[in-house]
């Protein structure tokens, strides 16, 4: 067992063209990749708690965007490559295998980027675009509230218009980076009186420099920062920061979360998660004892790490098998909508897996020096939970595939 | 060891117009009420229908096209054989598909010509396997011995497939401690010879049979019968969890029409997340199923089946088989007392996951059997 | 590994008198015992699906009884034994052990008896219960309607008063031996416009021989009989039939569902349900076979077989532990109330499990030869359904638990 | 074999007022914001409520009275670890009561007069078995050497709980091939030699200790220390499951507070089924383990440990990690985004799961050791 990452495979191979570019990233990669900082490395963009943490990524992404190997298939003129889609998917794939750091900009890349380009007005796409690939601009996600958990339809963070200007106030809470971030994407309300809840709300662009507006750090339940509440007392921010059209701010909300899960395109690519595979997991099962043998002997937990590899590999299959209609018939939607349920699922029990694979080591946490992996397994099992939790709950996410792939009633 | 995932999935325009013709053929042919309509039959299947799927070629599908075949390859059959579970479709299909292959792969060039144009046209055979409950046993107690009367089989097979309409079997025998694939006319079999019996699934037909005292020919010996043997348990694992797919969707289908008409203390049951939720699982797990089946279908050609084929063939019986017994039970209990029923149709699927559990092979042989495929 | 059964002991020895009786009973068991009738015996009264399955539980219950061994704790003058309950504890813990057939005349022993017991007049006791024990009168339950489930505020069969009858027009559902019985406990609406829907119902001890009463045999998923739907059509009973007063019958049918939950004492006793343990289980591992090996051998189905052997002690100590309050202080009805959810799913999940060890035999069924133990497990599988569905299924008695016992709050 | 199931569960009046009064203590002493207070503190427990505790006669409960003790029983301190861990009050009385109960059944009777009064004053030992990660070792490859210099131990010992404030420790070592139990004074240690750990359990507290070059004398030596260690490991195991079990009802009760006062779609989040029915198997799989611990408990007597008690024990400690590993797991899911604070419960359940569940052997280690018990 090497400590190299999983390997997928499609069948159709690259072109001669492709083949070239893949061994450049891989080259690229192979010289560029940064030493060990001395950290464990965040696996995602949820767990940047310390400017030490932060420049190391900035710097870290700036470098893969000066590659071009970052925002490919943006357009040119706004610091995009102006290259075909599947360039950039051979860049993130081999960086993924390579596990180099992630590219932490994530709510520019994958949410607000993808949206401006798809709707933004030509101001917006001057403004904004460049500083996400660069990582100058960070940007955060400001949905949701305090109390009010998936529930948009309940948000409270009133916008009034006051000339040139709209009035923010109220809090929002779950804001990754939020101490960190120039601009936020931001939900509020701007007419109480809307017969449906859903058409009060509007979209912003919002800077997070504005008098009035403060944001306070949240511990997570693994002892780490990387979150924060924000709070917005008569903060003011230009009219030209709502997008699109007062009372849309659903709808354009609705579309950004489908950038985030996956159902649509667009996104500027690097790699966002710094995932476990089965195969990692592999390597604790060999490499610890139990019963006076090496666990990876013991049949019952050969039985259940195969049931896990089955369940890994009918996760990367769907992929594939969403691109044949053929083969998706007869629930078109399902293995997209159900995909963020599925892996996130599965990624909490293996991971919760691992820990029982570790015997008393598993008591450890990252910060001593025997934990296994540097308490890796511990913290991303922990932090699993914002997957679970965050972007509507796996409860939610389930009555979403029952409604709208089963067609099944509502509550 | 790392290994490297294999994640094809490939689907021809061609193959797309044959899964679409067989869904229309089963649903056309297939409704519940034909299906209800053969449990007491003693064949299972309906003679024309299957006449029809021998005019329409799909016997020949999988067979190089010197043998009268289409050449497509066994995973073309995964299409045909999913739409079969989902309807329920049952007729010889998979016991002669599963015998064709063995001959294929297995059977001498004389062997081959002689019998697989035969079987293109609709010719059945069936694979008797089985000495004891142990569909894992890789040492059968059935031998061929040579005496002065010639090669003479002695031995029971168990739970053999379309037994009393089958035209031949190729039966596992040990032959000087090897095992061979041996062919045996239906008509060779002696008198009494052939034992139905009694299957918790009534859409399937199986007969345990004696073959003791049959006199083989040299000929009838499969000359590549090792090997075969190891390719033709997979490929009827596929099928098998082919065909499991097919009827997990089914299932799954049942309920949601179930759990969107149905209402109780005022409201549709399947609003009740302690419904949907488990259904939207249902759904995961068939999806899953069905992912492996035609990743396998990719993977898999005339050649011996290499590792990655192995692993897909083996995840995808462990995978339908649970998909299937969890829709099944699920299925029985969400239609609530209508499910305790012989007429709602979850009976069906319950009685299926049962079968095609252990069917070449169960779950957890399976991963046994994958275990140092993927670990060591 | 026996044939015996699984034997439970408890701490507590027999007094010197309690063993007597009880070495009485097991002597009594060992002669009295009926030969194999030569097909399965029903493992609860829902299998009764013929007249000659009827006539040899009927005879065999009115051995039992006759012998006093049924209705023990009963009143004297109405055929019981006026004996402590501790008795017929007793009695049936040995018949349990030694796999007697079933008291079949459940609904009259378990359900209609202890009712009229607690709140009968002189006439109903006198009327019904030495039939009850006897097995001369079979009972049937008439709660549940054809499309209304576990819901029994739905009720439609109506109940008008008529001088000194009452005409019912309706039809019942899941009548087990609807078609043998002589009476019914009939739940039917005697007041359409009472406010609150519960309120109009009334509680009947109806014969069932009346002309308008009329039933239809329903075929189970495992292709047998047992249960009815009966119909009423201008069908004319007594109005003494009527128990209580109209209007109580929602409040006297919740009482006799505790007495079915036992959360109640009352029974009349008697053993209702052939019940399968983890030990007739494990021979089945111990007799097949599995990649050439026993399967009992092998360590994956050691470890499967070991959690289910857990769960099922667990359920076992849940009785002894029920009696105890200090250790059940913080959710005092918590095992009681959970009983039958923790019963029926362990049982379902365990009878489902016992056809994957079978192997290539899982696919026989009753009537086969070969099928293991004549095909009982695949018949108690399904079965089994009846008792996840019946009596409020496992999804409301998750939401009864959930409510009355956590005071989670209603859907 | 047809095992008879031993159900005995016994409680008297006695235990219930020992059960109420240590709730009370419990409550009283250790509310969240007290266990709070204590989570960077270095011993990780208030020394006031520790010489509380042993005022109370908690620390000579399970001891004869001729030692100090109320002659209860180990069985006896089965409610008190119970309310423990519903309240999280961490103190070294699981650590001493193991090593209490390792003298009283394994230490001579000199051994036992000269340390086990003290113990019943609060003197505290700590038990130290580990080489490795791996619990279910019955090897160790810690020694006790013969030298001119006198008997001198070798090796290192991992995770020893309470390791900073225990007086002594218990040592498993190998001398000449048989397995012994050594008491090390904590003034023996080296400079340097404890080294403490980071958990993820923030309540609890344990260091590797290194034992090399330790002089013992002859009188340190448990005389019967083979038995002792079996029977030790399922004490240990037994009070794991029971501190295990009460913080699995800490955990339900803090999902239940909460789903029963916060909205969400205007709903109570309680009423959504796919959150009581969860809820409803916290409690059922809490329930199972408390069945278990005081099942033990009744069984478990001073002598020898019988098959009926190891079974229990073992029973005992894997259903209580695996419910609290569900609840843990559970709590911090069903508070949604609060859950996923440290301000919240939920985390101090979740992280002392994975404390327990490998504590005295996991799950699968003891089904492993209970199968040839059951099945064969």
């Amino acid at each position: 067992m090497t400590n190299s990452a999983y390997n997928k495979t499609h069948k159709s191979a690259d072109t001669a063209e492709l083949a070239d570019f893949r061994r450049g990233v891989k080259d690229w990669i192979k010289h560029n990749t940064p030493a060990d900082p001395g950290f464990l490395l965040p696996q995602t963009f949820m767990e940047v708690g310390s400017e030490q943490v932060l420049e190391f990524l900035r710097e870290w992404q700036h470098k893969v965007w000066s590659a071009g190997y970052l925002g490919m298939a943006w357009p040119k003129q706004y610091g995009g490559g102006g290259m075909p889609r599947k360039l950039q998917q051979i860049a993130d794939s081999e960086m993924k295998k390579a596990r180099v750091p992630i590219c932490f900009n994530v709510i520019g890349l994958g949410w607000a980027g993808p949206l401006i380009i798809d709707t933004g007005t030509d101001y917006e796409k001057e403004t904004y675009l460049k500083g996400i690939l660069s990582g100058e601009d960070i940007w955060c996600q400001g949905f949701s509230e305090p109390n009010h958990g998936s529930d948009l339809g309940s948000i409270q963070t009133r916008a009034e218009r006051d000339g040139n200007e709209y009035i923010i106030n109220g809090s929002k809470i779950w804001t990754t980076m939020g101490n960190f971030a120039k601009y936020m994407i931001l939900l509020a309300r701007t007419d109480t009186n809307a017969e449906r809840r859903y058409n009060g709300l509007s979209f912003f662009l919002s800077p997070m420099n504005a008098d009035g507006i403060t944001t306070s750090p949240i511990q997570k339940l693994t002892g780490d920062y990387g979150f924060t509440e924000t709070f917005f007392t008569d903060a003011r921010i230009p009219a030209h920061c709502l997008m699109g059209e007062e009372g849309q701010g659903w709808r354009i909300a609705m579309r950004t979360l489908q950038y985030e899960r996956g159902a649509e395109a667009g996104a500027a690519g690097g790699v966002s998660i710094l995932s476990t595979v089965m195969n990692d997991l592999l390597r604790i099962a060999q490499d610890v004892e139990r019963d006076g043998q090496p666990l990876m002997q013991d049949p019952v937990t050969r039985d259940n790490l195969v049931k896990f590899l089955i369940e890994e590999q009918a996760l990367y299959l769907a992929e594939p098998r969403m691109k044949i209609p053929a083969l998706c018939a007869d629930y078109p939607n399902s293995l997209a909508l159900s995909s963020k349920l599925r892996g996130t699922e599965f990624f909490r029990r293996m991971r919760q897996y691992s820990l029982s694979l570790q015997g008393a080591s598993s008591a450890l946490y990252v910060g001593d020096e025997d934990a296994v992996e540097g308490g890796f397994w511990q913290r991303a099992y922990m932090n699993n939970f914002s997957t679970t939790i965050g972007g509507g709950t796996s409860q939610i996410q389930a009555n979403i595939i029952g409604e709208h792939v089963l067609g099944l009633p509502k509550d | 060891m790392t290994r490297t995932a294999n994640l094809s999935i490939a689907f021809s325009d061609e193959q797309a117009m044959i899964l679409d013709a067989a869904k229309d053929f089963c649903r056309d042919k297939s409704d519940n009420t034909a299906v209800r309509a053969l449990l007491s039959s003693d064949t299972g299947f309906n003679p024309d229908i299957w006449k029809d799927m021998i005019a329409l070629g799909w016997t020949g599908l999988a067979l190089p096209e010197h043998f009268g075949g289409f050449q497509m390859g066994i995973g073309a059959t995964v299409p045909l054989v999913e739409s079969m579970g989902k309807y329920m479709l049952c007729t010889p299909f998979i016991s002669a598909t599963i015998v064709a292959q063995a001959i294929l792969r297995g059977g001498s060039k004389t062997q081959q010509a002689e019998w697989l144009p035969a079987m293109a046209k609709g010719c059945i055979g069936s694979l008797a396997l089985l000495d004891n409950e142990d569909w894992g046993a890789v040492t059968t107690s059935c031998t061929l011995t040579q005496t002065n009367d010639g090669l003479i089989l002695n031995g029971k097979k168990l739970l053999v497939n379309d037994a009393t309409v089958a035209d031949f079997f190729l039966v596992l025998a040990d032959f000087n401690g090897t095992p061979v694939l041996v062919r045996v006319e239906a008509n060779q079999l002696a008198e009494g010879a052939v034992k139905i019996k009694t299957l918790v699934d009534e859409t399937k037909r199986a007969a345990n049979i004696d073959f003791s005292d049959v006199i083989i020919t040299d000929d009838a010996i499969l000359p590549n019968s090792t090997n075969t043997l190891i390719d033709v348990r997979l490929i009827g694992a596929l099928l098998i969890a082919a065909e499991a797919t097919g009827c997990a969707a089914a299932a799954l289908n049942t309920v949601v029409d179930y759990l969107t008409t149905r209402k109780q203390f005022g409201r549709l049951i399947g609003s009740y997340q302690s419904l949907k939720h488990p259904t939207v699982d249902m759904l995961i797990q068939m999806d899953s199923a069905r992912s492996f089946i035609y990743h396998a279908a990719t993977l898999i050609n005339d050649g011996a089946l290499d590792k990655d084929t192995e692993i897909a063939c083996r995840m995808a019986k462990a995978q339908a088989a649970e998909a299937l017994s969890f829709a099944g039970d699920r299925a029985v209990q969400f239609h609530g007392g209508m499910g305790f029923t012989y007429d709602c149709d979850a009976m069906l699927y319950i009685r299926r996951a049962q079968w095609a559990q252990h069917q070449y092979g169960d779950p957890q042989h399976h991963r046994k059997m994958l275990a140092p495929l993927l670990l060591d």
